[in-house]
């Protein structure tokens, strides 16, 4: 036993503990203490596709639309009650259903089959497609129990789940949870968790550094630096499944010509950007994260240069940036780590070029709501600053909500090409197939069209007391805290 | 003409020199408002002159140099004397660039909401009756609403530069100088000279630009002095969260917001500029003080 | 007599500023002050009176400097005491009221809180209880009315009498072997200030206080001193018994000092005449009435009436005199007359035509023609402009000049008036209430107006400049026909300066006639209560013992029923109480609102003037 | 006793009338204001039909004047409304789209958060003035007291030193160099009396240098007041009259300038302090909200807020006019 861990957390938990009730990475984070996962899925830059057991010992297809998954047994939720097949399919065909606001992560209906006390089958043939479509879903879908599920309410209000910490309550800005005697893999050492929600960077720095916290999460790159020089704490650093992007409004002039828009590319010395932006980035030319299933390192992805620029520019009837309405900039401040700063240099660096580019910051609300395109098909300013994270290493949940002409949702593009190869990929029916359309067509089309530009994956960092052995990050935000120990 | 030549004269001894130079003088005779003075006259020059002394390039961004202390320090090279930001620019070109801008929305945003705040609370005071009623209720009102509100709705519904910017500061910043304006007007309105220049025939429009504004507006202007920095730590604030004047226009408030995350590995960036700040509004207070006991030494005749 | 003196002042020299730029405003000045005796100092303006008064309480601070001499008090050096022993003598053996009472007290404690808490710190035994009721007794005794509820009153509710009188309980209830009271009947009218010397003699006579009684006026100081000091330029001239130094000053400035003393019966020459010319001026039944609001009572307001109803006309060239106590509504009417304010009832008219019916530029020529001088002159100029400006300011809104021509002009005004053109552009702060007003008085000549109002203008000054500027107002009016109203309650100086006299009482004129009906044959006993408490060193026709009036006028809120003087009116008869007099006209053009005859009233006890030796004042007559 | 009934219903009657105003004033702003409370609330994947119906349900569709109006009604019957993000367990990010779904008591009382984060703010305003005081009472008095001298030196040094402090800057120089470097003090959030110093601090640094010059003003023109050498000279001392008196009507210039200046910049100050130290108190609770766009909380500061200052301002009024009966109002 070492006590409380006291965790100052950049976000915090919405009004409801249900977790197909929200969107929300810090929830999902705070979901990773409370609720046990059918698998897991380590999602490491090396072997993305990587999957263990961890409510499932076994796991296998049965046949296009059947998956089976063999149940461990012993294991209780935090309730005392007994976890059985009845709470897997009570979770799935709760979770999958469209109704619910968190659906938008999982691939339609499924039917579980309860094989046995410790043996369900999923099964989507009735809902025409492949089920291999859970096969990471399953890693990240919080197994609820049937009770709960019976009961909404209970579920808002009092998150059981099988994990290495139950909930105990929330006081003001701080959730406090503590350790499950039951825990299937062993009570963890930390007696107790207190979440505390600390929404400024330097806050969180600072509070660490004066030992009032152990661990906190989202820290700026020279924090990450110092903090590592610091005795007494150490650092992580892990890559996360978010790409940053700088989209462009396709269905307003001047970047309805794609020709701008790869002029734009082209003038960003994305080396200089990830210098800014130091270890909180990683250089990947690729418009999803090296942790996401289909990454590759696209050829041909727009390179810095100049030359290229002018000869678009030149192209595209606006020598030296001549004739070009003005370009608005917009990204935020106190959301992601250094968007003030490289938003700076890139408006320098195409300012060099001859673009009239003007830079406006927004706090994330104002910005938040400027993001996305509005029932007119339109959204204000030209170049938009915006990261995407989602919790799987499943690329379409990138690739069809910001390409699709369908969605597209913040850039508006709308290109049958793009969206032919996107359909394209979402068929194939086996994941080699699929990964095959996905690193050969899909992706270097999008970096040619270049609806937007990703300019870099983001890193996690996060630094915690010295005293803290043992922890586990997720590069979606998760945190496993299971095996630590705080001396 | 009938000259009366026998009245003694009084003790004053009669200076033919307007009261201004008057109080000048006298202030400039005080050590504090020598360096005070120059300090300031310093810091301005600097901030005029600084972009043509020191390299201008160093205004330009050079990630290599990103981080870069001082040079008293270990690693600090020319021509950054004071070191340089997270994007390699030269931190003290950019603070004095950054605290003229913050210094001129500082100033520009009290004169206007004196002027207007005055404006409104000498009108108000000497009217009386149902306009001052309104008037008062107004001020009231727009006292109430916290400024961080305001600026959030005026500067999201129209982005923000300097001159929205001015405006909400203006805007939250004109009750108190309307309130205090009047309450002083109240008391001068009753003075007897108010109704001797009515009697001569001066116009109220008259009375109150010359006869009540001169009485009643140095003391509150030499409040305003005070006020000049509060509006540069405003504008500091809405720089803190993003709504302030936008970036690459250095600020006060952009470059210590931009500079606080760096605390640890590049104090500098965060203490220059407020050293620089302190510098320029500390010294600028103090004259404000020092010409304030000078004004009221000549006004009770002391001097 | 022979007994030890009580405090004795030797070689006493103060200075202004130290060092060669140091200038002497008293020097050598030597006296000594009797056990229960009054000692009268007196001298012009400016002489260094209150300088002394106020050294003998130790209360001399930079600039001003104590060069040399010594202040002796039973022995011990005042002026060398250490603060912690002078400060166990003042208020307790030695007491001061100085000439300004309403800005004695802190405004914002009752006055009854402010003498007991003196008297506790003196008596710190004393319990709350016993302070307060020796307090009230106190103030009984000087006859503030109602004393018990006005113990919890606060300063700026009383009359500058009452606060006077408050500031003598102050003074006295400390028992105090000396008193030094420094002009304090100046700033009061004659019926007051008769009553306040009456007070200070008796307090003198039973508790055998000794006075330093300081004033400019030598009526007053005949009226109470024992012995007088005459003080010129910050020395000492003479030192006399007060008899004789009436009878027989040995300095050619006491001299000159009593020749100076207006006269008001005897050896009057040449009063104005009353003028035939058209009418400038015609007031008609002319009120005004104020609300305030009262604190005692929900959403009620008081109604001050200020002016009741006033006529009366002046013609071109002459002088009006407007007399009447303090609170009587003359400045109300004078600021009727220079629409300041509007009336609420009644017509003015200048030159046949009614001011309300003015506008614009119509109203602004009228302004130029019809100048008021204030009351005040402290408040009536800027204090942050130069006096230059000040004066050129009706110039430049009236456009009448500009540039060269105005600093000009505005000199010469200056010069006119007896300012010093170097004052153009010195700020008023160190100019003596006479300099600033004729700063006052330039402002309003500079404009050549046809009209003057005068409220009080010479009221604040000593009688040396009074004449001063009378003799400058005799000027200016012979050469530009000026006509002059003067509001005052100086009943010497109405006497010099204008041909009719009008009286006022609670808003009302109750009296108005030509000068000599007024002052020789009065037909209202308020005039006459008037004219009885004047200090002259003269013998008065109407005496203090006939007339003085007790307590004071009624406020304007609660005016009685009938005829408003008969709450003070020694003869009241029935009629009075319930009938109005009207302003019914006497001989000529002389008026007066009385139920009473002449025959009904005292005869005059002097009535041959200009008989030498007779004119001579008794010392018993208060 | 009538003057103080007739002071109270007037003003009270005025009070709730400026309140009302300032409560329409910015419930209209926020509603003209850019950022959609509801885009925050459901969360970036929420489709335009769902952020529709969403917004209707909670009424945001309606005319801004029945807006005001309902909301009026509500709070007639002492309903402040529910915050449209944070849970009644204490979340407080939005993205759930369950929000909409759930019934509004499931969202936190805006009321009971209020009631929550006020004794934080009063501790924080009480000890940043109480440290304001206690350096600029005493230094204030003496500089008033005498013309000139030290302490009207100190005074003027130090004002002129704090008033160019920026309270963003100083809080961070603070954390920096009396919690990180050293570990002296506390300084993020609050768990004990202590993560109450250095934020004080940082209040009082704001405060002083007004109060200390108000003070000394105040001082200075009632002891060139006649009655206050007047009063030695009858026999009290100077002590007593400074403090039983000077004091005394110095409190009326001084009541004024407190109830219209500090009170502003106490809010202020305390919003941006209480934010840089994530001080859970109510500043932090508003800017929060204002960043969420969490209208209920946002209104029912400001009309907390106001109703404050109104009440204030009433109060000083009337401590002036009991102190000076001179004074009208
Ligand atoms: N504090 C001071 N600073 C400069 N001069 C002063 C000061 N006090 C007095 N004087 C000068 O000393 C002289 C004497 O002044 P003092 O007040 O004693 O006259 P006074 O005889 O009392 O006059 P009044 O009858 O007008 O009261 C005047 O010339 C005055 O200008
Ligand atoms: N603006 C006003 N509001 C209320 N009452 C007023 C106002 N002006 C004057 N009064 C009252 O009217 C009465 C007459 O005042 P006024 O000033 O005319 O008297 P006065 O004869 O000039 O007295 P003094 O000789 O003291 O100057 C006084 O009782 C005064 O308190
Ligand atoms: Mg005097
Ligand atoms: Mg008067």
């Amino acid at each position: 036993a070492s006590g409380s861990l006291i965790f100052a957390a950049a976000g915090t938990v919405t009004s409801s503990w249900d977790p197909t009730s929200h969107t929300v990475a810090p929830q999902i984070t705070a979901e990773g203490f409370l609720f046990g996962h059918l698998t897991k899925c380590p999602m490491s830059e090396a072997n993305p596709g990587e999957i263990l057991p961890d409510l499932a010992t076994e796991w296998s297809v049965i046949d296009e639309h059947t998956l089976e998954y063999k149940l461990r047994q012993g294991v209780t939720f935090h309730d005392g009650k007994p976890f059985t097949a009845a709470d897997v399919k009570a979770t799935y065909e709760y979770a999958s259903n469209p109704d619910r606001p968190a659906s938008a992560w999982y691939p339609g209906r499924v039917d579980v089959e309860v094989v046995d006390d410790y043996t369900v089958r999923l099964n989507t043939k009735q809902y025409g497609y492949p089920a291999i479509n859970f096969w990471y879903v399953s890693s990240f879908l919080p197994i609820l129990s049937a009770a709960d599920v019976a009961n909404p309410d209970t579920l808002k209000q009092k998150p059981n789940g099988t994990g290495p910490f139950r909930y105990v309550e929330t006081v003001g800005d701080q959730i406090k949870f503590a350790a499950f005697d039951k825990f299937h893999e062993g009570k963890p050492s930390i007696e107790e968790i207190v979440w505390a929600y600390v929404p400024d960077a330097n806050t969180r720095v600072l509070g660490l550094l004066n030992g009032q916290y152990h661990l906190t999460e989202r820290l700026e790159p020279e924090q990450y630096l110092s903090l590592h020089k610091e005795a007494g704490l150490k650092t992580d650093r892990s890559l996360s499944s978010e790409n940053k992007y700088l989209h462009f409004r396709c269905n307003k002039p001047p970047f309805d010509d794609p020709r701008i828009r790869l002029a734009v590319c082209h003038a960003i010395d994305r080396a200089q950007v990830l210098a800014v932006v130091g270890e909180a980035g990683q250089a990947s030319n690729c418009h999803v994260s090296p942790v996401k299933f289909g990454f590759t390192d696209v050829k041909d992805y727009p390179e810095y240069d100049p030359e290229k620029t002018q000869a678009l520019l030149a192209e595209a009837g606006f020598p030296n940036g001549q004739g070009l309405p003005e370009i608005e900039y917009i990204t935020s401040v106190g959301f992601y780590p250094k968007t003030r700063e490289y938003g700076e240099l890139i408006t320098a660096m195409l300012q060099e070029q001859g673009f009239p580019i003007k830079l406006t910051t927004l706090e994330p609300a104002a910005w938040e709501e400027q993001l996305y395109r509005r029932a007119d098909g339109q959204g204000p300013g030209h170049i938009i600053d915006v990261g995407w994270i989602t919790g799987s290493p499943e690329p379409d949940l990138v690739l069809r909500p910001n390409y699709h002409s369908k969605f597209a949702l913040i850039n508006g593009v709308n290109d049958p090409e793009i969206d032919a190869s996107l359909d394209k990929e979402h068929g194939a029916t086996s994941t080699e197939e699929r990964l095959k359309i996905l690193q050969e067509e899909t992706l270097p089309l999008i970096a040619g069209k270049a609806p937007s530009i990703s300019l870099f994956s983001s890193v996690f960092l996060r630094a915690m007391s010295a005293k803290l052995d043992g922890v586990t990050f997720y590069p979606n935000g998760p945190i496993d805290l299971s095996k630590a120990t705080l001396s | 003409m009938a000259i009366i030549s026998s009245i003694p004269q009084s003790s004053a001894p009669a200076r033919s020199q307007s009261v201004n130079a008057r109080i000048l003088r006298l202030a400039w005779r005080s050590p504090e408002m020598k360096v005070a003075s120059a300090l300031f006259l310093a810091l301005c020059l600097l901030t005029l002159f600084g972009p043509f002394i020191i390299d201008a390039s160093a205004t330009k961004i050079s990630v290599a140099d990103k981080f870069l202390p001082p040079i008293f320090m270990d690693g600090g090279r020319l021509p950054y004397f004071l070191g340089t930001d997270q994007l390699g620019r030269d931190l003290l070109l950019r603070s004095l660039v950054g605290l003229r801008n913050a210094f001129l929305i500082g100033v520009v945003s009290v004169i206007l909401m004196f002027a207007l705040g005055c404006a409104i609370g000498i009108f108000s005071g000497y009217r009386g009756g149902w306009t001052d009623v309104v008037l008062m209720r107004i001020t009231d009102i727009q006292m109430s609403i916290p400024v961080i509100i305001l600026a959030i709705t005026i500067l999201g519904m129209s982005r923000p530069n300097p001159f929205t910017i001015v405006a909400v500061l203006v805007l939250s910043g004109w009750p108190i100088y309307a309130r205090v304006a009047r309450s002083v007007t109240l008391a001068e309105r009753q003075k007897e000279y108010v109704r001797a220049a009515r009697i001569i025939g001066a116009s109220d429009l008259r009375i109150m630009i010359r006869h009540i504004a001169p009485s009643i507006l140095p003391p509150i202007a030499f409040v305003a002095v005070l006020d000049v920095a509060r509006m540069m730590i405003f504008e500091a604030i809405f720089g803190f969260i993003g709504i302030g004047i936008q970036p690459p226009t250095p600020t006060f408030g952009t470059i210590i917001s931009g500079g606080t995350q760096y605390l640890l590995n590049a104090w500098w960036i965060t203490i220059v500029p407020g050293c620089l700040l302190a510098l320029s509004l500390g010294s600028l207070n103090l004259i404000g003080g020092v010409l304030e006991r000078s004004r009221n030494l000549v006004l009770q005749g002391a001097a | 007599m022979g007994t030890e003196p009580l405090l004795t002042v030797e070689n006493l020299s103060i200075c202004l500023g130290t060092g060669d730029g140091a200038r002497a405003l008293l020097s050598n000045i030597t006296f000594a002050v009797k056990p229960k005796s009054v000692l009268g100092i007196i001298g012009e303006s400016g002489s260094g009176k209150t300088l002394l008064s106020r050294a003998l309480v130790n209360w001399v601070r930079a600039p001003l400097q104590v060069t040399a001499g010594k202040v002796i008090y039973q022995g011990l050096d005042l002026l060398a005491l250490p603060e912690t022993q002078m400060a166990r003598l003042r208020g307790r053996e030695i007491a001061y009221i100085g000439a300004n009472p309403t800005t004695a007290l802190d405004p914002t404690v009752p006055v009854g809180h402010q003498i007991e808490e003196k008297l506790r710190t003196i008596e710190p035994g004393l319990s709350g209880q016993e302070a307060r009721k020796r307090v009230i007794a106190m103030l009984d005794a000087v006859r503030i009315p109602s004393a018990r509820s006005r113990f919890d009153e606060y300063p700026f509710q009383f009359s500058g009498g009452m606060m006077q009188r408050a500031m003598i309980v102050d003074a006295l209830i400390s028992n105090p072997k000396l008193l030094v009271a420094d002009n304090i009947t100046q700033p009061l009218d004659v019926t007051v200030a008769a009553q306040i010397l009456r007070l200070l003699r008796d307090l003198q006579r039973d508790f055998g206080t000794s006075i330093v009684f300081v004033s400019s006026s030598f009526g007053t100081i005949v009226d109470i001193a024992d012995e007088v000091v005459v003080l010129d330029k910050g020395k000492i001239v003479e030192a006399q018994d007060t008899g004789r130094i009436q009878k027989s000053p040995d300095h050619p400035y006491t001299r000159e000092l009593l020749a100076k003393v207006p006269r008001l019966w005897h050896g009057v020459s040449g009063v104005p005449q009353v003028h035939v010319e058209p009418v400038v001026l015609s007031v008609r039944d002319v009120a005004k009435t104020y609300e305030v609001k009262d604190r005692a009572s929900l959403f009620k307001k008081n109604r001050v009436q200020a002016v009741r109803g006033v006529s009366f006309e002046v013609r071109r060239g002459e002088s009006l005199g407007l007399i009447g106590e303090s609170g009587c509504g003359k400045s109300t009417l004078s600021r009727l007359l220079s629409s300041l304010e509007p009336p609420d009832r009644g017509a003015i008219e200048v030159n046949g035509v009614d001011v309300a019916t003015l506008h614009g530029d119509a109203l602004l020529s009228m302004r130029r023609r019809f100048q008021l001088l204030l009351q005040d002159p402290y408040n009536s100029i800027p204090s942050h402009v130069s006096i230059g400006t000040t004066i050129a300011e009706p110039l430049r809104i009236h456009r009448l000049a500009s540039g060269n021509g105005l600093r000009e002009r505005v000199c010469a005004v200056m010069q006119e008036v007896g300012l010093s053109p170097d004052l153009y552009d010195a700020l008023p702060v160190g100019l003596s209430a006479g300099q600033r007003q004729r700063v006052n008085i330039a402002r309003a000549m500079v404009l050549e107006p046809s009209v003057l109002i005068l409220d009080e203008t010479l009221s604040a000054l000593d009688q040396v400049e009074q004449a001063k500027l009378l003799d400058l107002f005799d000027n200016l009016q012979r050469k530009h026909g000026i006509t002059y109203l003067y509001i005052s309650h100086d009943l010497a100086m109405v006497r010099r300066a204008c041909a009719r006299i009008a009286v006022m009482y609670l808003g009302k004129i109750v009296e108005i006639g030509d000068n000599e009906t007024i002052f020789d044959e009065p037909a209202h006993p308020y005039t006459r209560t008037l004219l009885s408490s004047v200090s002259t060193v003269e013998a008065k026709p109407f005496l203090p013992k006939d007339y003085l009036l007790e307590g004071e006028p009624p406020d304007p809120i609660h005016i009685p029923e009938g005829c408003s003087f008969r709450s003070r009116c020694p003869f009241v008869i029935e009629t009075c109480r319930s009938v109005e007099p009207p302003l019914s006209t006497r001989a000529g053009t002389s008026a007066a609102a009385c139920h009473l005859g002449l025959e009904r009233l005292p005869m005059p006890s002097v009535m041959t003037p200009g008989r030498p030796g007779s004119d001579l004042k008794q010392m018993d007559s208060l | 006793m009538a003057f103080a009934l007739e002071f109270f219903l007037r003003r009270i009657s005025q009070g709730v009338l400026i309140v009302l105003a300032v409560a329409f004033v910015i419930f209209a702003l926020l509603r003209i204001a850019p950022g959609d409370p509801i885009r925050i609330i459901l969360g970036p994947m929420a489709t335009p039909s769902a952020m529709e119906e969403t917004a209707e349900r909670f009424g945001l569709r309606d005319p801004i004047p029945v807006q005001f109006l309902r909301y009026l009604g509500d709070i007639a019957k002492g309903d402040f409304g529910n915050s449209f993000i944070r849970g009644k367990q204490g979340g407080t990010t939005g993205g759930s789209q369950d929000a909409a779904g759930s019934p509004p008591v499931e969202r936190a009382a805006v009321i009971e958060l209020i009631a929550k984060a006020l004794p934080y703010t009063l501790l924080l305003a009480a000890c940043g003035f109480l440290l304001a005081c206690l350096v600029s009472i005493p230094l204030g008095i003496m500089a008033g007291v005498r013309n000139n001298g030290w302490p009207q030196k100190v005074a003027l040094y130090l004002s002129s030193l704090l008033v160019s402090l920026p309270n963003v800057w100083v809080g961070i120089v603070l954390i920096y160099l009396l919690s990180a470097r050293t570990g002296w003090l506390p300084a993020i959030g609050y768990r004990h009396i202590g993560y109450v110093i250095i934020p004080a601090i940082v209040v009082a640094i704001e405060l002083a240098p007004v109060m200390i010059r108000s003070i000394s003003v105040a001082v200075a023109t009632n002891v060139q007041d006649p009655f206050y050498e007047i009063g030695q000279v009858r026999g009290l001392s100077a002590r007593a009259m400074l403090f039983r008196h000077v004091l005394r009507n110095a409190a009326v210039p001084l009541l004024n300038s407190f109830g219209a200046q500090m009170i502003g910049m106490l809010l202020g100050g305390l919003f941006v302090v209480e934010y840089i130290f994530s001080f859970p108190g109510i500043g932090l609770l508003t800017i929060n909200a204002v960043f969420q766009r969490d209208f209920p909380v946002i209104q029912t500061v400001a009309i907390f807020a106001s109703t404050v200052l109104v009440f204030i301002n009433i109060a000083v009024d009337f401590a002036s006019t009991t102190i000076d009966r001179r004074l009208k109002f």
